[in-house]
């Protein structure tokens, strides 16, 4: 199922952790829903110096936090902000199409921790992003990231399955 | 480093000696049940020893058993079958909240096509109350369908109180006893069941083949046209290898029941005993002694199912989970939900089912192997985290 | 006595290498392909490489091959699921008065569910002509469903044909490929069909795997409701042998298939040609050229297909008739009475269908042994008397 | 499919043939419907002196012509006259169910030589016997003798199936 880089990170995630005194902090998702995770971030001369991770969730989503914050290390702040789901998922070398939503999870957490960060240390406002709800026990129908329809059990065509 | 494999729910090894019957009907006796020759003839002889053999295990006539190619084909062929030949007496069926997804879809497509669909509530151990069974049925109701047991969480259903009341009621009754068959006694004069689902996956039989009971006089109309293979009941050349195997596998599980119970127990009973010494924060899932021998269901709470599994597949150890991230529908277990487990302890279940080829030293493996797993998890969790700084 | 087995139409041996292939998947691969774990991982990785292998045999990609229990339920998805989810745009579908069971009483159905049928006639030889399935299309027809190849009578359909005509009035086009899939090339794409039935069973595979091409984009709702298996149209625990042994059965062809033009061939036309010195009063049914390799359909005049067969047999020479005594329903082949044949010459017919371990030989022994049973057969006939008296 | 004493009669049919003299003559059935027979007899001092037939049909068929002209030699004509289905299906140690109208068509072509012979040497007039359609070709939905409903295929149950 999981491509070997996506397995050597699952086994040996990088980066696990929290930071006590962090310059920023991240938080996505819920365990109701299946996966959650927290970064923390040090930044020195506008680098991240120091990043950990903790994560409650599937093989996936362990990977991508521990390759997440391998990406982000050593960074600057914009160089980081510019990782995406697409990075993401291509640097584990392909998720199952229902695990692609992970990928959003991991980059999504990172960029709240740096926007955490400007916030406290520059006073930069934060532009709330539009959150989708990545929850399999919500309402909806079709979570927009299932792959299927979860009444029907029918394929949803790509071009609507990933719309982060 | 031997394998655990303790995932029965989801497929069992074939019976060495149900594999060993199945081999001629491979090799030499290939012929097509409704040819008139002399292969044909040992084709069709062959199927209908083996519907006696099924017959028997379930306390039916054998006339009474009519073979498909899976317990969903035989959920699908009740209901759907039931809900069109008796549709203008009524267009209502009753189904559980926790039924398999081949019995809760299938109501869904009946329900889109207009039917009227009663979901039952089930209590914290996933028990159906007969006395809401009975409150629920109406003049329109045609089909209650209640399972026998409960895969996930290993619920045994009191489904001969069930039939009682719909008997009583003159409701048609069906119960999908697929994961019940063959593990422990079913039988469907003693339940008052007119329909029962059974498959031979599942108990040490192949793949491919599966069986209706439908009880004489009940009126159904078929899933799949063309031929009258199956009195009609059901189209297609016949899975010749795998019915016979079937009929093999109902001999076997009809003789070894007594010895399938007490051994599944045991590791059952071990494994529920000695985790919670090994693990903190466990919750057990599903009724604690109305339950199927060898089924032990609990939550891991505070982490997630799927890198459990992960990490015990790692270590040659096989089982399950309702987590939403092992499902392909990403949605947890509609089963727990409906027990009243909150969905993130639900995240966080582990399935252990065994089956005959399993030892006392598996269940060892498990108690051993599965704690270092915990911890790792646990330590990464930020949901564990924050609950332990709540407790101090 | 060596057993001269031809009634291949019914049911084929399993080719020695695809037996071989399953057993791994009986014994020691006997996870759940849904399951995440290793065992799981290995079944659901078999199947997916048999879809493969399917694909390259009928040149469709991978993912538009979704596998089913057998060809009647192939043919009762794409009707029924076709029918559903289309029937907001018209309710007509047509197909041919040549149909196998399992399109024809598939349709009977759909029609009682209030679709409008239409039935094509075809000529002597059994031949759908393409202009006559353009001109009954109609703004309301929703699909057409013609047999690739007819195995009762050998027939092959211009099925290329009429792919163009549907493709170009851009409606949805079924064919039953069940018989000709590995026997003669059949190549989607070439044809133009939306969707094709084919069955292992027909092809050296084994009872219980079969397939239905979709071409992708084309809606269809599912028969079977339940779990996500086969993308959501087919729910039900995979089949894993058999859908390996389908797999390595369709390598297979795609390897075999001029050899097995040639070989079937070759038995075909010896016993055509030779027959009729054997044995006045014969009638070759079905097309003389376009015709299914390895088919012979005849009927002896004056007697009745059943009681040849049963002597036959006692000589150990299996082969099938489209006597009304032989099928269950008591009702003379629909398929001869399409094409004019008279009930009384069908009641007389002989259906040799020939495989891969034929001979030579074999031909040599039928030649021997027909000629003194229907001599027997037409001694006490008192239609052939008559027929003599009248011919003196 | 079929018992050994219905085997032994298809493989060696008893008296199978014509009598160009016969006294009576009895011919039912036909072979669009699949089964045709013909039964001729001698009749010596009301006894059934000799018999012969023909037959076009299933193995069944012809086993029930022979066993039927079997029982009847010998016999007055009004102990043949009482030769019923039952007695023939029974003499054969039973049928298949979907063969069971064979045994029909036997009785029928013995008694209608039966009628010939009484019509011809006795004047009696004979009873016109309501006769089914035994034609599986014919337009009825449910031949009654199919045990299954041609249309759906669904089993008749036994007391409609065989009501002759
Ligand atoms: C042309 C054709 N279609 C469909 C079928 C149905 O296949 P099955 O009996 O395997 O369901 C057959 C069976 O031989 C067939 O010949
Ligand atoms: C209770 C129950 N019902 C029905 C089914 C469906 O069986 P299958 O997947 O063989 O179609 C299962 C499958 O394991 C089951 O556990």
């Amino acid at each position: 199922m999981y491509s070997e880089t996506v397995m050597d990170h699952f086994k040996n995630p990088r980066n696990v952790g929290t930071i006590e005194d962090a310059d920023g902090m991240g938080e996505v998702g819920n365990p109701v829903c299946g996966d959650m995770m927290t970064f923390y971030i040090k930044v020195k001369n506008n680098l991240i110096d120091d990043i950990k991770f903790q994560t409650f969730g599937c093989g996936a989503a362990i990977a991508v936090s521990s390759i997440v914050s391998d990406m982000a290390k050593g960074k600057t702040l914009e160089e980081a902000s510019k990782i995406t789901n697409k990075m993401v998922a291509e640097a584990l070398e392909g998720l199952p199409k229902q695990k692609l939503h992970c990928s959003n999870l991991g980059a999504d957490a990172l960029q709240k921790a740096i926007q955490d960060y400007r916030q406290k240390k520059e006073g930069t406002v934060s532009r709330p992003e539009a959150k989708k709800c990545y929850c399999p026990v919500c309402d909806l129908e079709n979570p927009m990231e299932a792959g299927f329809c979860t009444g029907c059990g029918k394929e949803i065509p790509d071009e609507h399955a990933h719309g982060h | 480093m031997p394998l655990v494999y303790a995932d029965h729910v989801a497929a069992m090894p074939l019976h060495p000696k149900v594999y060993e019957a199945m081999v001629p009907y491979f090799n030499d006796f290939y012929g097509n049940p409704s040819s008139i020759h002399d292969s044909g003839e040992k084709a069709r002889t062959a199927i209908e020893e083996a519907r006696g053999k099924i017959a028997r295990l379930v306390g039916s006539q054998d006339e009474e058993i009519y073979f498909t190619s899976c317990g969903t084909e035989s959920n699908n062929l009740a209901l759907k079958g039931v809900a069109l030949a008796h549709q203008t007496r009524g267009k209502e069926i009753i189904i559980s909240g926790i039924e398999h997804f081949s019995i809760m879809h299938t109501a869904n497509a009946l329900e889109r096509a207009g039917f009227n669909v009663i979901r039952l509530p089930v209590d914290q151990h996933g028990l159906v109350d007969p006395a809401v069974v009975e409150k629920a049925i109406t003049p329109q109701t045609i089909l209650i369908s209640i399972m026998h047991s409960n895969p996930e969480v290993g619920t045994i259903e009191p489904i001969a109180e069930i039939g009682k009341i719909t008997r009583a009621k003159n409701v048609l009754f069906h119960s999908d006893a697929v994961s019940s068959v063959g593990t422990i006694p079913v039988d469907v004069k003693q339940l008052n069941v007119d329909l029962l689902s059974l498959s031979a996956g599942q108990f040490y039989g192949p793949k491919g083949a599966a069986a209706l009971f439908i009880r004489k006089g009940v009126r159904i109309l078929p899933l799949l046209d063309g031929g009258i293979q199956e009195r009609g009941l059901r189209a297609g050349t016949e899975n010749v290898p795998a019915i016979v195997g079937m009929g093999v596998a109902a001999d076997l599980a009809r003789e070894e029941i007594p010895q399938r119970l007490s051994h599944l127990k045991k590791l059952q009973v071990k494994l529920t005993e000695e985790l919670p010494g090994r693990i903190p924060y466990l919750r057990f899932l599903g009724h604690p002694t109305q339950r199927l021998p060898g089924n032990v269901s609990v939550a891991v709470e505070y982490i997630e199912g799927e890198a459990m599994l992960l990490f015990m597949d790692m270590e040659g150890i096989q089982i399950s989970s309702g987590s939403a991230c092992i499902s392909r529908s990403l949605k947890v277990s509609h089963v727990m939900l409906a027990m009243g487990v909150d969905a993130a302890t639900a995240q966080g279940s582990l399935l252990f089912s065994f089956g005959m080829q399993n030892t006392l030293a598996d269940v060892d493996r498990i108690l051993e192997t599965l704690p270092p797993v915990v911890e790792r998890l646990r330590n990464i969790s930020p949901v564990y985290r924050k609950a332990m700084a709540k407790k101090t």
